[in-house]
């Protein structure tokens, strides 16, 4: 006779959804792995609720520390999702469609920071149902303001970008209006992909701004271009840089875990490649700007370099942010011979990645953490868990989200004739 | 430095005079309803509009000399006075324009500067509790609210109406005690005339036991600030920053003059000690 | 057609575009925003018509002004505690504790309602009511008297000058009781001092008109007499290119007054009153005094006894003595000669730092010291009060019996509220059976708090009449809610070093919490209860009645009460009446010698026993006692001294919120530790350091805080800062540091008998916390 | 695959018919929650007869409500103001309202009147400035308030406390003035009488 449970693995079987000529892992091998996305976001959802029904007294930040370990998170997946903008750019606008293997993917990790980031910062204000003042009662003078704009904008961007993905899946697929929607969409796809760059731009941009015109604020205050500080610039030149690093990070990462082949190398060489030669641009413009500030700006307000530099935050973070994440990375994405050993090439980018969020941590830290009256006192920051548990966000959904997407939707569309036997 | 035929309200504090008592900060409390937290030695989360900070010359037992610092909002202007990249910032003969350090970053124009007075804003209601007007001001004069305030059983009887209390989430800090002046306009509007210097002063100015802080119209040559001003004893803090303050200090204590400046007023501090400052 | 997904997905499309269309989104969105704008938690408070009502604070003898709103629902209400510009002495200045005092006022967790009979087992309060409570009392006054016993019952008052206090007074005196006591304050020290030199209790600083000031030792800018008006005669002083006036300050530590004065000699603590001595010796070795003194009785030697110039000129080098003052001699001899110069120049005695009532000997040498300088009389100078015209109560009583617990064989009469502890603690001569605290919350307040909380420990039955439920009421078997001084009557008279005299007046402005009555109501209603002689003494059926009687001379009552002061219109200037045996001045105090000798006594061995180590040759004399901290010996190297601030405290008044609120992380750290003061090469032999939690241990007390390292403390010292640790206040004030109270230990001042306290022997150690 | 094919064939327009009727009930939902749910009623503490006041005092609407010396607008009359007239201890009408009333003056307990143009407490409105700087007439923003004969019951917004009329009656609330006193009809009134629009001009 046939007990209830004997049909179960019928119904579990979600082998038809597959992406086409890809093999996936056990139903119940994917629940299992599944409950580790899902305990962070537990974590996160236990954090969350504790600052939102509390307040946030709930973090260590205060009044010196008006800013902490969440908008850095926010800074540094924000900066490195622009590989999805800049990725899509290159592929659809400049025309270099060597990059289409690995475009997708691009835009797929840029949903999961962008969603992520916008999620963190409405816990982070203190009053997230007033929210919306920012958008209604908007003041155009503050970097601020463009940011909110632009990131939610741009957030929406990547869903209609993501889209096709989506509907390109096997089953879905089927469904004719779907069919045909997804191959208008594919055409029409360089309309987003001119509108998301341009919008990423100034977001990425006025991240860097928001730092950059606290001229009251030594440490992060630049000199202007226009309207818009160095900093500015400085910001989208390395997110543009760590951009396409990250997502190759995150592919080779797959890859392994996985045990698959998702890309070819090739497409990580090209990624590598245009990474080493934004990261360059971004290094010399970042050490003439360091230079200027150091030796020129601080001495007119009557401050020396060395008291930017104080424990903790001391000097030793210019040569890791300038030396080790900067510069070093720049050598080797540059070299053919680093490029071709798989290694070499994804701890490059992994350096250069670290070296943009050092970068994003130093300007929204360091820059509060320094007193600016002569007669106040120099503290330091430690976040509590709950603040940790929100900033875990990013990782949680991002894994849940990616781990699906993989299972489901054709992201790699080199998979198939990479990993035939 | 400030216009003719335009208010400007500022405020001139004398170091000197200055005995660190606090009556100017706990009278400028009890006027805006300020909370008080179970625990308030937490300085970093403790709401003082007006802080009195404490200094000291640093010299050995027995040249040790301590002198004190009430710190208010500075209402800063911005503006061109010696602020960096020029390019960017306006003359403060545009009040749109006029650049100050919290409210040029607020996105959601909680804070205003009034070109009417020259007094910059703070509406709790508006805002939303981003903190960047707290990251912005260089003088630690904006503080957020981390707590509910636990008003004791009782104690709301003794609020003034006068000014809103304040909810969790959201930023507050000094407002010159707007609430004064909104109450002598009215009176000037009933009664006729207008609202004088002593029709309209800060709860602190009245408070100091030892009239150490002056408040008026910094451009208006009738009043008592304008005159303060002009004085070699005269500064800002942090000045070289741009932020163009109206809150201005007085010493004739040289090392005071240095401390307040990043030791960038050497120039002014020496041509001061010159003219028969003590000590 | 058939029903299938598609149809019901169409369907459901249609409702959100059709909800979307409706006004309910953005209506949502806004009212959830403007919900958050007015949480039901955030307090809104009534709106109404503004008044302002004109009172005297009298714990700081501020003038102020309170700001009332009449609201609509609400009713009357206070708002704000503001400056009364025409008060001559505080000129519209308000301190901390004034402008706060709405929060003791108003809190309801902290104030005592309805009387309340403790049971000292369980500690279980329980309401009663009014008749209750005095029946209580009185029943146990009256059955102490019938047993002859009414000595052991005793009164501790806050200001016996308030009419409440001259009631409480005559309560004990015709109850039977000798036994009362007051909060010791420099009033004393000076009357007697006045008392001794001039035949004049009621001496002034004409401040506000001098223009070279030395001030020995006093915390003029940390609380001194009438602190606004002092800050207000210090506003005076400076001036812009050049100050007005000139401050020197004579003292240990680099205090705010040191810092705001034009000179700071640090002295080893204690030494001021050996400062103004050698100053004395200078100017007559410089001849730069005022000739006029010649004349005075003991200037020259006289009745075989050594005169004043010999004195100095054989007992007192002026080298040794500025060495043993820690000053140098040059910085010294060159101020002694700018002051001598000044044209109104005054050097000024009052309360020390440790808010101790100042020491007889150091007061009668800086009065010397403004005799040489002759600006007795003269603007700028010393001057003499005119004494506030107020009646007594009635006519006098007759002397109780037993002889008082504090007096055990003093000459004359002072008012030493710890020997009476000691005493009954001791049972010698007797112990007490009843206790009643009136205001002042002694059992915090001290001096030296612990032996207080110890006498309401041991004593069988403790009344305690307070607004507060303060460290006081939670000792006593009984406590009595009494009203707020904007709630009820009452009054203040002249604060200490006042030129002008002043009387302080309060009435009620607002409805009294609950069933609060005025201190003085309390003790004229069980005046009443006990009938006989005590009722005959106190015949007024409320205090505003009382009060009434006591200013007739003050002119109508109800404009005096209205205008809360009366005040002396300008210094009596002009040359100084002596009333002394001699009429003159006496530079070696007959007045002194005859109350010794009262009665064929040894006035030498009166002095010794009056504690005065340099004897009947120069007892009379102003001169210089060894403070008796000096002499604690290797146990407690280390000499305390507290460092007062009008942001912890200012009279007897408990610290509000809001000064809690303001206080900065050297005096109090987080969380909520007290902080305590030592100089860093101090420090450094004790191997400690900045941060380490320490235990500060004297004979008598301990406290334990964190410590700091301040060069401008004085070595071998250690600064308390004073008027923290409640235990008691509510969650804003409750727990907030340590007790300065219960570290010191109080001695009596030689031959005054006054207790003092200003420095104590301490040892200093590390612990763990 | 089989199912899609049926569906295909005889899928009629008919179906396209639900789409509507849910946009219908969408939207009769949402306008039916706003305002009915959301608002909610109280009947005032007892009946007042502007109308009938007016006729009786000779300084109009400023005969109750006044400018104080120091001028702040004492709103709402408390009972001292009534007394003026209402002396005695007869009602001087024969109306059951001020019979009620006569209750709260004996009792000399305040009317808890719900007011219908409070503004909530971050607001400082200056009558000051309006009435007599500006000029501006009561009616401008209390509308006919003056001549009603009976005080309509007091509505207010469940979620937010406020009263009805600061959000206006209209289901969307784009009316003005009178009907409306949100911020937006403020700062408009200020911008086109180019009246300082500061936000401390309006707020405290």
């Amino acid at each position: 006779m046939r007990r209830w449970f004997d049909d179960l693995p019928k119904y579990a079987d979600d082998s038809s959804w597959w992406p086409k000529g890809t093999t996936r892992c056990r139903p119940e091998v994917f629940l299992f792995w599944l409950g580790l996305p899902l305990t962070i976001m537990a974590y996160f959802g236990v954090s969350a609720f504790l600052v939102l029904f509390k307040g946030l007294n709930q973090t260590n930040m205060n009044d010196y520390f008006a800013f902490g370990v969440w908008i850095v998170v926010d800074l540094a997946v924000i900066a490195l999702g622009a590989g999805a903008f800049f990725t899509s750019f290159l592929n659809y606008i400049i025309g270099k469609t060597e990059l289409k293997p690995i475009v997708n993917a691009a835009v797929l990790i840029g949903f999961i920071c962008y969603t992520g980031a916008i999620l963190m910062l409405g816990i982070d204000i203190g009053q997230p149902i007033r929210g919306w003042f920012g958008f209604w009662h908007a003041n155009v003078h503050s970097m601020l303001t463009e940011v909110m704009f632009c990131i939610t904008t741009y957030a929406i961007v990547l869903c209609i970008e993501l889209l096709p993905s989506v509907l390109d899946n096997r089953r879905i697929g089927k469904v004719p209006e779907f069919g045909t929607f997804s191959h208008n969409l594919h055409t029409i796809m360089i309309v987003f992909a001119a509108a998301g760059t341009f919008l990423s731009f100034f977001h990425q941009g006025s991240l860097g701004g928001m730092f950059g015109v606290l001229y009251a604020r030594p440490f992060a205050f630049r000199g202007h271009l226009g309207i818009w500080p160095m900093t500015f610039f400085l910001f989208v030149m390395s997110a543009i840089a760590a951009g396409p690093s990250f997502t190759t990070l995150i592919v080779m990462i797959t890859e392994k875990i996985t045990a698959k082949r998702l890309t070819s190398h090739k497409v990580k060489m090209l990624m590598g490649k245009i990474s080493g030669w934004l990261l360059l641009v971004y290094m010399v413009c970042k050490s003439v700007d360091t230079l200027y500030w150091a030796f020129i700006y601080l001495p007119s307000k009557g401050l020396s370099v060395g008291q930017m530099y104080q424990m903790p935050y001391g000097s030793w973070l210019v040569w890791a942010e300038l030396g080790l994440f900067g510069w070093l990375p720049v050598v080797m994405l540059l070299t053919p011979r680093v490029r071709e050993s798989y290694g070499l090439l994804f701890l490059a980018m992994l350096l250069n990645c670290i070296g943009v969020t050092l970068n994003r941590f130093i300007f929204t830290i360091q820059s509060l953490a320094l007193p600016v009256m002569p007669f106040e006192k120099f503290i330091s920051y430690l976040p509590t868990w709950q603040e940790w548990g929100v900033a875990s966000l990013v990782l949680g959904h991002g894994l849940l989200i990616f781990m699906l997407a993989y299972r489901y939707l054709p992201i790699f569309p080199q998979e198939p004739e990479l990993n035939q036997r | 430095m400030w216009r003719k035929n335009q208010v400007r309200y500022g405020m001139v504090i004398d170091v000197d005079k200055c005995t660190g008592c606090g009556a100017c900060a706990v009278a400028c409390m009890s006027e805006n309803n300020v909370g008080v937290l179970p625990d308030e030695t937490d300085k970093i989360r403790s709401i003082t509009w007006l802080r009195v900070y404490q200094i000291d010359n640093g010299k050995p037992f027995p040249d040790t000399e301590v002198a004190f610092f009430p710190r208010p909002c500075m209402h800063c202007q911005g503006g061109t006075s010696g602020a960096p990249g020029q390019a960017f910032f306006q003359e403060d003969t545009d009040p749109q324009e006029a650049h100050t350090p919290c409210v040029s970053v607020c996105p959601a124009i909680a804070t205003d500067y009034d070109d009417a007075t020259g007094i910059v804003s703070q509406i709790p209601t508006r805002c939303i509790g981003c903190r960047y007007c707290v990251a912005a001001c260089p003088y630690h004069a904006r503080y957020f609210n981390w707590y509910d305030v636990p008003w004791p059983q009782g104690t709301p009887r003794g609020l003034s109406p006068f000014v809103s209390p304040r909810m969790r989430g959201v930023v507050e800090k000094c407002t010159f005690c707007y609430a004064r002046l909104q109450r002598a306009k009215n009176k000037a509007f009933v009664g006729g005339g207008k609202v004088g210097e002593m029709d309209y002063q800060t709860a602190c100015t009245e408070a100091c036991p030892s009239g150490a802080i002056t408040f008026g119209q910094l451009q208006n040559p009738a009043h008592k600030v304008h005159k303060l001003i002009q004085s070699e004893f005269a500064f800002r803090l942090l000045e070289k920053l741009g932020t163009n303050p109206k809150v201005y200090y007085m010493s004739k204590r040289k090392w005071v003059r240095m401390m307040a400046d990043n030791h960038l007023s050497q120039a002014k501090a020496t041509q001061a000690a010159a003219s028969g400052g003590h000590k | 057609m058939d029903w299938d997904r598609r149809t019901f997905v169409k369907f459901a499309v249609g409702a959100v575009i059709g909800i979307h269309a409706s006004p309910l989104i953005p209506k949502f969105m806004d009212d959830t925003a403007i919900w958050t704008q007015n949480w039901n938690w955030v307090p809104v408070p009534e709106d109404g018509a503004v008044a302002y009502a004109h009172t005297v604070n009298p714990h700081t003898g501020t003038g102020a002004k309170a700001k009332l709103i009449d609201g609509r629902v609400e009713g009357l209400r206070a708002i704000r505690v503001e400056g009364n510009p025409n008060h001559p002495l505080s000129q519209g200045g308000v301190l901390p504790a004034d402008a706060s005092a709405l929060q003791l006022l108003y809190n309801s967790e902290i104030r005592v309602t309805k009387p309340l009979l403790r049971n000292r087992s369980t500690g279980v309060m329980t309401q009663l009511s009014w008749p209750q409570a005095l029946d209580l009392v009185a029943g146990n006054l009256a059955n102490l008297a019938k047993n002859g016993q009414a000595h052991m019952a005793a009164a501790l008052g806050a200001d016996p000058s308030s009419t409440t206090g001259q009631i409480l007074m005559r309560l004990m005196q015709a109850l039977g009781s000798p036994n009362v006591a007051f909060t010791p304050t420099p009033r004393e020290t000076m009357a007697l001092a006045g008392l001794f030199m001039m035949g004049q209790p009621f001496l002034g600083f004409d401040l506000a008109n001098a223009n070279y000031i030395v001030s020995f030792g006093t915390p003029l800018l940390d609380g001194f007499g009438a602190p606004v008006a002092v800050r207000k005669a210090f506003a005076g002083w400076r001036g812009y290119p050049k100050n007005q006036a000139r401050l020197v300050q004579i003292e240990p530590r680099a205090s705010v007054t040191a810092s705001q004065a034009d000179q700071w000699l640090a002295c080893k603590p204690g030494s001021e009153g050996l400062v103004a001595l050698a100053m004395c010796r200078i100017m007559i070795d410089e001849g730069v005094y005022d000739r006029a003194i010649e004349s005075a009785y003991g200037w020259n030697d006289a009745d075989g006894l050594p005169g004043f110039k010999s004195y100095l000129l054989k007992n007192l080098d002026r080298a040794k003595t500025a060495s043993l003052a820690g000053i140098s001699l040059p910085k010294l001899v060159k101020m002694t000669l700018a002051f001598a110069k000044a044209d109104r120049a005054v050097a000024v005695c009052g309360p020390g730092n440790s808010g101790d009532p100042g020491r007889l000997y150091d007061f009668m040498s800086v009065l010397a010291l403004n005799a040489l300088k002759g600006n007795l009389g003269k603007p700028g100078g010393v001057v003499a009060q005119q004494p506030l015209p107020l009646k007594s109560l009635g006519g006098a009583l007759p002397e109780a019996k037993p002889p008082a617990l504090a007096m055990a064989g003093r000459p004359f009469g002072v008012n030493n509220v710890h020997e009476l502890a000691q005493a009954a603690l001791a049972g010698k001569p007797y112990g007490l059976k009843t206790l009643i605290l009136c205001g002042g919350n002694f059992v915090f307040n001290g001096p030296q708090a612990n032996v207080m909380h110890d006498l309401a420990r041991k004593t069988p039955f403790v009344v305690a009449i307070t607004p507060y439920m303060d460290e006081s009421a939670g000792m006593a078997d009984l406590v009595l809610p009494s009203t707020h001084w904007l709630e009820g009557w009452g009054d203040s008279t002249t604060p200490f070093g006042s030129a002008v005299s002043c009387y302080g007046l309060h009435r009620p402005l607002v409805k009294s919490v609950d069933e609060a009555k005025d201190g003085g109501d309390i003790l004229l209603a069980l005046a009443q209860r006990l009938g006989g002689p005590v009722a005959a003494a106190l015949p007024f059926k409320n205090l505003g009645e009382a009060m009434a009687k006591r200013t007739q001379a003050m002119g109508d009552f109800k404009k005096l009460a209205e205008a809360s002061y009366w005040a002396q219109k300008r210094p009596a200037y002009g040359a100084m009446r002596f009333n002394t045996p001699s009429g003159r001045l006496e530079l070696s105090s007959r007045v002194l010698r005859n109350l010794l000798s009262k009665g064929g006594r040894d006035a030498d061995k009166t002095a010794r026993a009056l504690g005065v180590k340099a004897g009947a040759q120069t007892a009379f004399l102003p001169h210089w006692e060894e403070p008796a901290a000096y002499a604690e010996g290797a146990a407690y190297p280390l000499v305390m001294q507290a460092v007062p601030s009008l942001r912890t405290t200012w009279g007897d008044e408990a610290v509000t919120p809001y000064m809690v609120k303001i206080l900065p992380d050297t005096v109090l750290a987080n969380t909520d530790k007290l902080v305590v003061e030592m100089h860093p090469a101090t420090a450094q032999q004790l191997h400690l350091q900045e941060g380490d939690a320490v235990l500060v241990e004297s004979s008598a007390g301990s406290l334990t805080a964190k410590l700091t390292l301040y060069a401008g403390a004085a070595p071998g010292m250690v600064f308390v800062p004073l008027g923290l640790g409640h235990k008691d206040f509510g969650f804003q004030v409750a727990g907030k540091g340590m007790n300065f109270n219960r570290a010191v230990k109080v001695t009596s001042d030689p031959m005054s008998g006054m207790p003092i306290w200003e420095l104590t022997g301490v040892s200093v150690k590390k612990v763990r916390g | 695959m089989a199912t899609h094919q049926q569906g295909k064939k005889q899928r009629s327009r008919a179906d396209w018919l639900l789409l509507v009727v849910g946009l219908i009930l969408g939207s009769a939902f949402g306008f039916w929650i706003t305002p009915t749910i959301l608002y909610a009623e109280k009947p005032q503490p007892l009946q007042f007869n502007h109308k009938l006041h007016v006729e009786q005092v000779d300084k109009g609407c400023k005969s109750c409500h006044q400018f104080r010396d120091d001028g702040s607008f004492s709103g709402i009359p408390g009972l001292a103001t009534c007394k003026s007239c209402h002396s005695g201890d007869e009602p001087l009408g024969n109306t059951p309202a001020e019979k009620e009333f006569m209750k709260y003056l004996k009792a000399n307990k305040p009317i808890p009147w719900h007011v219908y143009s409070r503004q909530p407490d971050c607001v400082f409105f200056s009558h000051a400035a309006h009435a007599e700087n500006a000029g501006l007439e009561c009616t401008k923003c209390h509308g006919q308030h003056g001549k009603t004969e009976k005080l309509r019951p007091y509505e207010y917004n469940r979620l937010t406390g406020y009263s009805r009329d600061i959000w206006g009656r209209g289901p969307i609330g784009l009316a003005g003035p009178p009907d409306r006193m949100k911020m937006d009809d403020c700062a408009k009134c200020h911008r086109e009488n180019g009246v300082n629009q500061a936000c401390f001009v309006c707020h405290k």
